[in-house]
C-alpha cells in the first residue's frame, strides 16, 4: 500500500519551487558515511494480502471468545457494550490528539472531564487526572508523589500488589533513593495492620496496597489507613475500578491516592496493552498530580467550555523540574472507560460486580468439592482466589488447554510459597456450564493422580 | 450546540445496559462479602443507550482530526492513520487475547512482536528493541535507565550530568532528572545546530549522556552530528536519540549509523498509529549490543521446536535487565497497528516516506518564509519554525491569534510557541501524507492571515469566529478550579 | 466549509488503492479478450486514501442523523438503530457467505431466516411469512400480486378496483396500479376514520381489495376497523395492510387478529434496521393461510434429519407461487438486524414498545396542540398530525418555514406536506426510544416557533440560519437539470 | 435488552398530562375482541447473550474468509477496501434517512450526486438514478420504462440473463399486458443478431441483454443495438458494473437503459442483500426514470448545493400514475460502491477487473486440461465460464466441499440442457493455489470416474 498521494509531477512542481533537481539534495547536510537508504524488512502489500496476513497470524492465537478463560492476575475479560466501540471508533475522537487547541477540541475535553468525574465518584476521591499509561506505572507514580508529598524516602509495599506492579515500582525508582519494603501477606490473604505498624517508621513515605490485592483478598483499608496516617505516611491504593461497582471505595476508607487499572471498564484484554492508568487523589495535591488535567471554564462568550489547566506541572513547562515525564496517555482507553461507565450506569456497574463475585464464589465452592483441592486463604474476596491444588499447577493448565479452557495463574511463578497454587479468576463472562467443566477436569486430574500415587511437583496438601 | 454533561442527562431509574440473570444458585450477598466491604451508593449515570449514543457522538463532532482536517502539528507526525490497521488491531485473535495465556496459544502474537522487534531493529540501525514502554516519554525512561545502569554495572557512578540541547522536548530533561541525573542546557548555535564550543565545554567524565533529538524539534539536522556524538563517546558518555521525529529519517539515515546508542521510536508518530486524542501511544526502545542485557524483561525471543518450525516465546532470564517498566509486555494494539502499517508499505514505502515528508515540509517553508520569520533559513526535515515576532511587532498579534484565525480557515493549527527557545514559534509539520494541493491551500490561508493581521489586526486577534465556542479563560479555570462534576 | 465534488479532488496519476500482482501467468491481455471489448478510457476519480476519507468523513458531518439529533419524521419511525444490530450484521458468517452456496454450509443463515419468518407471522397475527421483498412498497408489490393471483386462480377476473383511503401512502395507489389495478379513492370522516358510507357506496363484486394502513397516516387508529374489513371480505374482496405504521400496535393488536389479509412489515421502521440515508430497506410480507401458497419463492422450511435434529432448507416447490419478487432472498443483512432486535428486547419488549411509542406521541401531542392546530382532537396512535394553517394565515408563515426553523433549535423536522389532504401538514412520529427530556425540548422548541411566527414572523420565513447551506432553488434544479458531473 | 429510556416517574409524568390513568387507555379505540398483548416469541435477552447467539449461529455458517469460493452467478466475491467500511459504518450516514431536508442532509445528497456521476461514467450513459433495489428489480423497472416509452407490450428476454432476473421481470410484469420472449443462445454463449431480429416486430419494446451474460460470455452489444434500434425497440442492458473497469461501456455500443447490479462495487455478499439496483439511462428519458433522484443547485446565499429533484415523477405526488413504486433505495448500498469507485479510481477499478480476467482465464485453461472437462462456449467471457463435466456437477461439488471448497453453480438448475455443466467464478480474491487445489480435485473425480466406469447422472461429454 501507500499513503504517500505526490505523484511525480507533484513532486516535479515542489522540487522546482524550492530550487532544486532531485530530491536527494534535501539531504545533503546528512554524512554520507552514514548515509543508507535501503532498509531490510519486507516489500510492501497490497491490502488483499495485508489484511490475509494479519487475519491469519490473529487466528493462530486462542481467542477467548472461543475459549473459555479462568485468568484474571491484571487483566479480565468482561463485556464491553457495542456501544462503546463504535464511539472509540469515532475518526473525531481517535485521529485527533491532546487538545492543546480547546476550540477544535472540546468533544475531547468534555469527555475527560466527564472522565475525570467518573474516576473520583468511583473511588470517592476528589481529583483525578486524564489518565496514565496502566495501572503499574499509575503506581509508580504514585509512590514517587507520595515522597515528594512527605519528602520521605521509603515505600512500603505489600507482597499482595501484583508482582509486576512491584516489580515496576521497582524499576521506577531505581534512580531515585528510596527503597521498597515488601509486606508479607497473613493466612486472610490480607495485610495485617499490626505487621504495618511494626515496619513503619519517619522515613516511610507511603503504604502501598491493592484493593482487591493480587490473590483476590480484601484488605481492612480503614484499619490501614489509621496506622499509615500515624506516622504522617500516605495510603496508596491500587484498585480494580469494577470492583467499586460493588465495594466501599478506598475514598470512604482514608485512602490518600488511589491508582488502577482501568482495563476492566470497557478495554479489551489485548494481550497485555493499551490499557488505562488512573489516579486521583485529594484536592489539597492537585499540584502533586501528574498527568493531563481538565478542567472547565467559561470563554469569551460566558459558555461553558473545557481546557488542559494546571500546565505548568507538566514538563513542557517545568522540564526538569517536573516529577513525572508523562506526556502522551491513555486518552482513548479513557474516553472508552467514560462510555463505558456512562453506559453501564449507576445499577448496571453493580449488577457486573455482583455477577462477578458470585460467579467467582460459585467456582470456589466447587473446586472445594474436590478432593485435594483447597483455598489458600479464608478472608472474603471479590472475583479471585487461590487454590492450592494436588496436582502441579501447570499440568492442571495443560489438561484445561486440552479441552479448550484457559486455565487459572500459576503463583508459584511469583510466590515460591504458592508454587502448589493457582489463582482463578471469574467474571460476568464465565457461563456456570464451562465452570462445571473446569472443575470436573480437576476432578479427573486429582483422581488420577490419587490413583497413581504419583508424586507431583506440586506441594501435596495436608 | 452545548451538550450537557452526561451527569446532567441522568434520570432515576433510566438504564442502559442489560445484564444476564446469574446462572450459579443465588444467594443473599452478605454470605459472599461482608457489609462492610458493600459500598451504600453508586453515584454514576443513569442514562439510556440513545441517551449515551448521542452525548457521545454529538461530543465528537466538537473535534477536529485528521479524517476531517489537515493538521499540522509540529513534533506530532499527524500523519494519515490507516484504517486498515484499525481492523487487524480489533481483529478477536488480537483483541481478545489475555496477556498471561499460555505461549503456545498466541504464537501469532508473539511471532508478531518478534518481527516488529526486528523491523524497528533494522529502521533504527539498532541491535535490539524492547517493546515494552507506552509511550515516547516512557520510551526515555526506559533508555535512560539503562543507561544509568550501564554505567552503574561499569563502576562508573560518577557520573551524573545528562546534556541536552535547549530546543530539547520538555520530556527529555524531566525523564533525566526522574533517573537521577543533573541536566545541564546545551544551546544551539546560529544554524540551529547544537552549539559545539558549549558542548565541549560541558563535556567532562561526570557526563553520563547526551540527549539529542535527531532532526531537532528546530526541524533541522545537525550538521555535525557525527563530532556531537563522537565527543560524548569520547568521554565515556552515552547517546540518547530520541526519535519523534524520526519520520524524516526514514530511507535516508539510521540513528544506529550515526552513533546513538539507544534511542525510541513513537509508533504514533513515525508508525501512524492513532493519537486518540492524546493516547494510547507507544514507544518501543531500540539499543545498540552494549545495553542489550538491560532491556526490560521480557524480550520476544525465538528457537527451533525439534521438528525444525519456529516457536516464539518470552525470555525472561536476563539478569542485567532494569526489570519491568509496565505490567505485561507494551502496548500490543499499537504494536499490532505499526506492524501492519510496515508490512503494508513495505521496505519501499517505508524509504521513501522520508524523502516525501521532508520535500512537503520544505515546500510549504518556501511558500511561507516570505511572510513569516524563518528560524534559520536553511533546508529543513519534516518540519520547519517560524516565528510570529514580525506580526506580533508590527500590529500586537500574537502567534496564538494567528493559530487561533488558521481554525477559521478550516485547519488545525500548528504547534506553537515550542521549541520554547523560539520567540513567537510556530511549527509545522505537514508530513508525507498530504497532498500538494492540501499544502497549497494551508499556504494560502497563512499567507491571507499575515496579510489580515497588517490589515485588520483585530480580526485575527479575536479568532476564530466560526467555532461554536470561544476563546476561554485559562486563567480562571486555574483560580477557581473546576476539575470534575459534582452531585448536587 | 464547502466540500469540492470528489472529482475536483482528482489529480492524475495518483491512487488509492493497491491491488496485489496477478499470481497466474502474465499473457497479453488480448489473447484473452478481444482488444474491441475493452474500452479505452475510465474517467474514475484519481485520489489518495486520506483525500477518499477526508472527503466521505467531512460529508457525513453534513448531515443529521438519530445518533445526534431528534429525528421525528412522522410514518418513518425513526427509532434508534441498536449498535449490536450493526456489529451482528457485519460477522464474517452472515456477511461473507454467498446465496447459492449449499443450504449445508449456511445453517445458520437458514434458521435466523426461519425463526424470523416466524416471529413475524406470530407478530403480524399471520400464517405465513416471505422475507424476499427488499422494502415496503415491495412488500406492497409482493402482496398486491398474490392478491391478484388469489382471484385470478379462482377465474375472479373481473375484480379490477382496488380501494384506497385518501390519507394512504402514495406507494399505496402507485402498487395497485403496477399490479394492473384501478385505484378508487376513499374519502376520511371528521374523526380521521375512512368516511364508512363512502366505502360502501364504492363496494361491490368488482372489488379485489382494500389496501389500509393501520394506525392511519393521521396517525390514527380506525374507531370502526371490523366493519371496515368486514365489509371488504362480504364482498370478495382482499383487505391488504399497510403495516408501515406498526409499531403503535406491537402488544396491543395483531393485524390478522383485526380480519387483515396480507400486510407487510417495514423492518427499517418497527424493528429498528438502519434507514441508511435512504436505504437500504425491507418489506417482509405475511399472509392468511388462504394466501400462502402464492408467497414468493423460496420460503424457508424446517425437517427433521434421520437423527432428528433439525435441517433448514429453501422450498422452492411451490407450483402456485407469483414467482419471485428480487433476486435470492431478500435483504438478509436487514433480516439479521431485524432478529438481533426481536431476540434483544424480546417478548416483554415487543409487548410494550407499542404503549410507549403512543404515550409519547400523545404526550407531545398534548403539549402542542394548543400553539397549532390539531388535525382531529382524540387520542391518537405512534403519530399526530398538526396543520399550520393557523399560522399560514396569521402572518404568512408556512409549514415548509416552521420546519426550517426546527432546524436551527437542533432538530431534524418531521414530515411535512403529508397526508397530502390536510392542508399544511405538520407529522409528528417521536417513537418509544426518546426520552421526556428530548420530548420536552422538542416541545418547548415548537413552542418557541409558534410565538416567533407571530412576533417575528420573517425570523421564521428565513430559517434556517444556522446551517452552512441555506434553502435551496429547487425549481433551477428542474429548469437547468445537473444531475451528474461531466468530465471537462 | 430495551431501547425505551421512560421510567415508571417519567410514564405517571406523562399520563396525568394527557389525563389517563393507565396506559391501556391509549388504546381505547382498538376493537376488545382483537386485542392481544401477549405475543409468543423468546423471551428478552441481554446484550452478552445476544451477541453469543447470534455469534454462534454466524459461526454455524462457512464463511467465505475460509472457504475458497468459486461462485459468481450474480454474486461476488472482491475486496471491499477498508475505508469503505469505516465511512459506511459513519452514523451520520447510516442512521439518517431520505433527505428530504436539505439543509441538513448535504452530506447524503452530495454522496449520492457523485454515485450517480460514477456510474454514468461507468456506462457512459447520461444520467443515472440514485439506486434501485437489486440489479433484478431494476432490469425489470427497465422492461416496464422501456414498454412505457415506446407504448409497446413485448419484451424480448434473451435466455442468457440471469434466470432469477428473468424470473423477476416475469413476476413484476404479470399485472400488466405486456409478455416475454425468451431467446436462445448460440454456442458461442451469446445472442446472434439475425436470431434477435427474426423475433423483433412492431410490439417489441425493448430487447434484454446481458453483459457480460449469465454465462460469462460476452455479447456484441454493437451490432444487437443496430438491429434492435431498427424497429424502434429499445436495448436494455442488465451490467456487471465492475467488469467496467475493463470492457467497453454498453453506453458506447448503443445501450438505451443500463441497469446492473452493484453489489460488485463494495458490497458484501450477505447472502444475497441487500445489493445494489444500477439504473442508467439517455437524457431525454428523464422523466421515465424510476427512483430517486439528485439534482446540484445554488441556495439563497449563491452557494452551490444539492436536492432531490424531479420528485414530481415520484409516488409521492403522481400516486396512482406513478410508473413504479420504488420509495426507499438502497442509499447506503449506494454510498458503499460510491466510496469504493473513489477508492479503486481509475486505475484501481482496472486492474481488479484485469486480475479477474487472468484468473478466471487461468483457471478455465487449467480446467481444460483435465480429461473429460471442457468449455461449453467458445466465445469470449469475462470472470466466469461453464464446464460442462463428466462427473454429475452435484457430485463434484460435494467432494469440493469435502475439502473446504465452495465450487460452481450447477446450471441443470435452470437449463436442463446444461445439466452437465457448471458455472465457476474467479476474481481477485481466488488464490492460485486454490484454483489449482479445485481442478486437482476434478481431476481426481474425473479419473474415480474413468477408472469405475460408473455412470453419473450428469450428461457425459463426447
Ligand atoms: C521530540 C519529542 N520527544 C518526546 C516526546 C514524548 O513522546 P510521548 O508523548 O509519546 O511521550 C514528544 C512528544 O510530542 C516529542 O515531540
Ligand atoms: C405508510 C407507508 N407505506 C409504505 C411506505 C413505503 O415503504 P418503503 O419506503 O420501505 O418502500 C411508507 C414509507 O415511508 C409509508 O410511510
Amino acid at each position: 500500500m501507500n499513503y504517500t498521494p505526490a505523484t511525480p509531477a507533484d513532486q516535479a512542481r515542489m522540487l522546482r519551487a524550492i530550487g532544486l533537481s532531485s530530491p536527494a539534495e534535501l539531504f545533503d547536510d546528512l554524512p554520507p558515511s552514514a548515509r543508507r537508504t535501503h532498509l531490510d524488512v519486507p516489500r510492501a502489500l497490497s491490502e488483499i494480502e495485508v489484511t490475509r496476513l494479519l487475519r491469519e497470524l490473529s487466528e493462530s492465537n486462542a481467542d477467548l471468545a472461543h475459549h473459555p478463560c479462568f485468568l484474571g492476575a491484571g487483566s479480565y475479560v468482561h463485556y464491553i457494550p457495542s456501544v462503546v466501540n463504535h464511539i472509540v471508533g469515532r475518526a473525531e475522537f481517535f485521529t485527533s490528539y491532546t487538545p492543546y487547541q480547546p476550540e477544535v477540541s472540546q468533544g475531547t475535553l468534555q469527555t475527560i472531564y466527564e472522565f475525570q468525574s467518573l474516576i473520583c465518584l468511583l473511588t470517592e476521591m476528589d481529583i483525578a487526572n486524564a489518565s496514565m499509561y496502566d495501572g503499574a506505572s499509575a503506581l509508580a507514580e504514585a509512590a514517587i508523589m507520595a515522597a515528594n508529598v512527605t519528602d520521605r524516602g521509603t515505600v512500603l509495599l505489600a507482597s499482595s500488589v501484583h508482582p509486576e506492579y512491584r516489580q515496576v515500582i521497582r524499576t521506577y525508582v531505581q534512580g531515585l533513593k528510596f527503597s521498597l519494603v515488601p509486606d508479607p501477606v497473613d493466612q486472610s490473604g490480607t495485610l495485617a495492620p499490626e505487621h504495618v505498624r511494626s515496619h513503619l517508621n519517619d522515613d516511610v513515605a507511603c503504604v502501598v496496597v491493592q484493593y482487591p490485592n493480587f490473590f483476590g483478598c480484601l484488605d481492612d483499608l480503614n484499619a490501614l489507613a489509621d496506622v499509615v496516617h500515624q506516622t504522617g505516611a500516605l495510603l496508596v491504593v491500587a484498585v480494580n475500578p469494577l470492583a467499586l461497582g460493588l465495594l466501599t471505595p478506598p475514598g470512604a476508607l482514608g485512602a490518600d491516592v488511589v491508582v488502577g487499572e482501568g482495563q476492566p471498564l470497557g478495554i479489551p484484554p489485548s494481550y497485555g496493552g493499551p490499557y488505562l492508568g488512573l489516579f486521583a487523589t485529594r484536592e489539597k495535591y492537585i499540584r502533586h498530580l501528574p498527568g493531563r488535567i481538565v478542567g472547565m471554564t467559561t470563554d469569551t462568550r460566558g459558555q461553558r467550555g473545557y481546557v488542559l489547566t494546571f500546565q505548568t506541572r507538566e514538563q513542557h513547562i517545568r522540564r526538569e523540574k517536573a516529577t513525572s515525564n508523562i506526556c502522551s496517555n491513555e486518552a482513548l482507553c479513557a474516553l472508552a472507560s467514560t462510555v463505558y461507565l456512562a453506559y453501564v450506569g449507576k445499577a448496571g456497574l453493580r449488577q457486573v460486580a455482583e455477577l462477578c463475585l458470585r460467579n467467582a464464589h460459585y467456582l470456589a465452592e466447587q473446586v472445594q468439592t474436590v478432593p485435594g483441592f483447597r483455598l489458600a486463604f479464608d478472608g472474603p474476596f471479590f472475583n479471585e482466589f487461590v487454590v492450592r491444588c494436588p496436582v502441579a499447577p501447570a499440568t492442571l493448565n495443560l489438561r484445561l488447554r486440552d479441552v479448550g479452557i484457559i486455565g487459572g495463574y500459576e503463583l508459584g511463578r511469583d510466590y515460591p510459597a504458592l508454587n502448589d497454587a493457582l489463582l482463578f479468576c471469574a467474571t460476568e463472562m464465565n457461563r456456570r456450564a464451562d465452570m462445571d467443566r473446569l472443575v470436573e477436569v480437576l476432578r479427573q486430574c486429582g483422581a488420577q493422580r490419587a490413583a497413581s500415587g504419583a508424586v507431583e511437583t506440586g506441594r501435596a496438601d495436608g | 450546540m452545548a451538550e450537557p454533561l452526561i451527569f446532567e442527562r441522568s434520570s432515576p431509574g433510566r438504564a442502559a445496559a442489560s445484564l444476564p440473570a446469574p446462572e450459579v444458585p443465588v444467594v443473599p450477598l452478605d454470605e459472599l462479602v461482608p457489609a462492610a466491604f458493600v459500598r451504600a451508593d453508586l453515584p454514576l449515570p443513569e442514562v439510556g443507550e440513545l441517551d449515551v449514543v448521542r452525548h457521545f457522538t454529538r461530543l465528537s463532532q466538537k473535534n477536529v482530526c485528521i479524517d476531517t482536517t489537515f493538521y499540522p502539528l509540529g513534533s506530532c507526525t499527524m500523519k494519515y492513520n490507516p484504517k486498515v490497521n484499525e481492523d487487524a488491531a480489533r481483529l478477536p485473535g488480537f483483541a481478545q487475547i489475555h496477556p498471561y495465556q499460555p505461549e503456545a496459544t498466541v504464537q501469532g502474537a508473539l511471532q508478531l512482536m518478534y518481527d516488529l522487534q526486528t523491523y524497528l531493529a533494522e529502521i533504527g540501525g539498532m541491535d535490539a528493541v524492547t517493546l515494552q514502554p507506552a509511550a515516547g516519554a516512557h520510551g526515555e525512561l526506559t533508555g535512560m535507565l539503562m543507561v544509568r545502569a550501564y554505567h552503574d554495572e561499569r563502576g562508573d557512578v560518577e557520573r551524573k550530568r545528562v546534556l541536552i540541547p535547549d530546543s530539547a522536548h520538555g520530556t527529555n530533561p524531566a525523564t533525566a532528572t526522574m533517573v537521577g541525573y543533573q541536566v545541564q542546557s546545551i544551546p544551539s548555535d546560529d544554524r540551529g545546530n547544537l552549539d559545539l564550543s558549549a558542548l565541549r565545554s560541558a563535556l567532562g567524565p561526570d557526563v553520563a549522556a547526551l540527549m539529542i533529538t535527531i532532526p531537532s524539534t528546530f526541524g533541522l539536522f545537525d550538521e555535525r552530528i557525527l563530532e556531537v556524538i563522537g565527543a560524548i563517546h569520547e568521554v565515556g558518555g552515552l547517546v540518547y536519540g530520541d526519535g519523534a521525529n524520526m519520520n524524516a529519517m526514514l530511507g535516508q539515515a539510521r540513528f544506529g549509523d550515526l552513533g546513538v546508542d539507544v534511542m525510541h521510536f513513537n509508533l504514533h508518530k513515525t508508525f501512524t498509529t492513532p493519537h486518540g486524542g492524546g493516547g494510547p501511544p507507544a514507544g518501543p526502545v531500540g539499543v545498540k549490543a552494549l545495553l542489550a542485557p538491560y532491556l526490560p524483561t521480557p524480550v520476544v525471543a525465538r528457537r527451533a521446536r525439534a521438528d525444525g518450525s519456529l516457536e516464539y516465546y518470552f525470555d525472561y532470564a536476563r539478569p542485567r535487565s532494569i526489570g519491568k517498566i509496565k505490567a505485561f509486555y507494551g502496548n500490543f494494539g499499537m504494536m499490532v497497528r505499526a506492524y501492519t502499517y510496515i508490512r503494508s508499505i513495505g521496505a519501499e514505502g517505508l524509504e521513501h516516506v522520508g524523502e516525501a515528508a521532508v520535500l512537503n515540509a520544505n515546500y510549504l517553508m518556501e511558500r511561507l518564509k516570505g511572510a513569516y520569520d524563518l528560524y534559520v533559513d536553511r533546508r529543513c526535515k519534516h518540519e520547519f519554525v517560524l516565528s510570529g515576532r514580525r506580526q506580533r511587532r508590527a500590529t500586537g498579534v500574537r502567534t496564538l491569534d494567528l493559530a487561533k484565525r488558521l481554525i477559521d480557515y478550516g485547519f488545525h493549527p500548528p504547534t506553537i510557541y515550542f521549541p520554547i527557545v523560539i520567540e513567537e514559534a510556530i511549527m509545522i509539520e505537514p508530513t508525507e501524507t498530504e497532498s500538494l494541493e492540501t499544502l497549497d491551500e494551508f499556504a494560502e490561508a497563512m499567507l491571507a492571515i499575515a496579510k489580515e493581521a497588517e490589515e485588520n489586526p483585530d480580526l485575527v486577534k479575536h479568532a476564530p469566529h466560526t467555532t461554536e465556542i470561544g476563546r476561554l479563560d485559562e486563567v480562571a479555570a486555574v483560580r477557581r478550579p473546576n476539575l470534575r462534576w459534582k452531585p448536587a
